[in-house]
């Protein structure tokens, strides 16, 4: 054994002896595949969704500390860098959301054979963009729309 | 028992071999907290969804107000202990994927520490707008 | 080994027999909760009882004042924790033994998660009573 | 095996051996017993207990919403259909306590034979209805009396 990271890879056969686990060829090996990009999408949404949770937390402990910090974090969310990352939050926690509900599914055992998997993928990325789309015009609308309100009877923090 | 039989000697039950726990009984946790609290999301981001059409682009009064209402309260901070617990255990299993050597047991820590201030500050906000909430009404 | 000498063949590791527990490691927790919950909530609810003859009919104000003492919110407050996570427990079992096949796990999932929204609820307004009770004294 | 359920019937001896482990007769096998009713009950209980905490988790909520949730509120706790509610509830939780300490009682190894169950099971079914009529009377007394000085005072909420 030259690499101690060996080690790791040394298991028992139901007899008891032991034996060297076979290893997974390294990821340059395979052949490029959209269920690839998504599983490791997941994991990269999921960091992005946990980001974006932090700065919903820092926005909801601006409102808690008064209409001056609030006012700030009302000058991130209402400038278009602002409202940018915000619908990045979004589309990640969309799509995070519709790749942990086909987790969910697998592991009830259903749509993990090939075919179905690849057939799904191509719908989890129609399905992520179309409410993205739907949710981000939606909401920036609504929030442009009730600010303008807000601006106009004079009353914007 | 004949010795001739060839049988197996090894100190592990047949239930916790097809458990695949051994016997410390605590192998499955994290996956099964993982998909609890991803299902306890999926209606919790729901409600915050629907509820940032009612307040997008509101001003400080108006989210005091809605912040305040015992149920927001509680809505709010079972998300946000759902989600950073949730974040906790998949930033978990990316560090254990990624991040090797000495470098792995304090950037498990820190995730924890980090996603822990997080859930707190989260909790704590939604507190003082229960509080500010009620000081106004 | 010798196949002579007399040897017990129970497929069951020596520290879970030691345990008692299995091979699981936790097979009492939920019995003992469920108990210890139940001689809590004795003398909580007795509380509760005799509270409610001094609160029946009474309006806003009073039950404000009431809920702002802190010996009231404190009994409260365990009163709450107790009375939902005895609930939880015990609808665990009624869905164990009633719901089979697959609505059993969402359905156990869904126990969980409404018991702890109306626990989390209960604080949240015990909370709330506390600082509007502080407000009006 | 013809029952595919059998296959959780399937034990093990302390030999080794695979035995078919005993199954209860179905519940209309049973002769009629009132430990029956009362085990049933129990979980009854429980459930409508539960239910019943709901209902004063959302009292409290109200009274902490403000005056006016807690208007809507007393207008339940006020009216008739809604105080048989609160006493359905309150005769709930009186006998799943003193099923409760049944149950304590039995977990510390005594009053467990049969003779003694027999005869605790009417005590217990006496209590619950002593108690709950003597607490309901009591509590909806006191209630519609504080209601009617109120209403007088014209302090009513």
């Amino acid at each position: 054994m030259q690499d101690i990271r060996k080690a790791l890879y040394v298991g028992t056969r139901s007899d008891g002896r032991l034996i060297q686990r076979p290893m997974s060829p390294h990821l340059q090996i395979y052949r490029y595949r959209l269920s690839m990009v998504l599983s490791i999408s997941n994991r990269l949404t999921g960091v992005v969704a946990t980001g974006g949770a932090a700065l919903g937390v820092f926005w909801l402990a601006a409102a808690a500390k008064g209409p001056k910090a609030f006012a700030t974090a009302r000058k991130v969310t209402g400038n278009p860098a602002g409202q940018l990352l915000l619908v990045g939050w979004l589309a990640s926690v969309v799509y995070h959301t519709v790749g942990g509900i086909r987790h969910l599914i697998w592991d009830s055992g259903k749509r993990y054979d090939k075919e179905e998997l690849n057939k799904d993928g191509p719908v989890a990325v129609g399905v992520t963009a179309g409410v993205s789309a739907v949710l981000a015009v939606g909401l920036l609308g609504v929030a442009a729309k009730r600010a303008r309100a807000l601006a106009k009877a004079g009353k914007a923090s | 028992m004949n010795a001739s039989v060839p049988h197996i000697e090894v100190m592990r039950s047949q239930l916790g071999r097809a458990r695949g726990l051994g016997a410390g009984g605590s192998g499955t946790e994290h996956w099964w907290a993982e998909r609890v609290t991803a299902a306890s999301l999926l209606p919790l981001s729901t409600w915050f969804v629907v509820q940032m059409f009612r307040l997008g682009g509101a001003d400080h009064a108006d989210v005091v107000k809605w912040g305040g209402k015992p149920v927001n309260a509680t809505m709010l901070t079972a998300l946000i202990i759902a989600t950073f617990y949730h974040a906790q255990l998949g930033l978990q299993v990316i560090v254990d994927d990624y991040v090797h050597g000495k470098a792995h047991l304090p950037t498990r820590i820190l995730v924890k520490f980090v996603t822990s201030l997080l859930g707190l500050l989260g909790v704590f906000a939604v507190v003082k707008l229960v509080v500010a909430g009620s000081r106004r009404s």
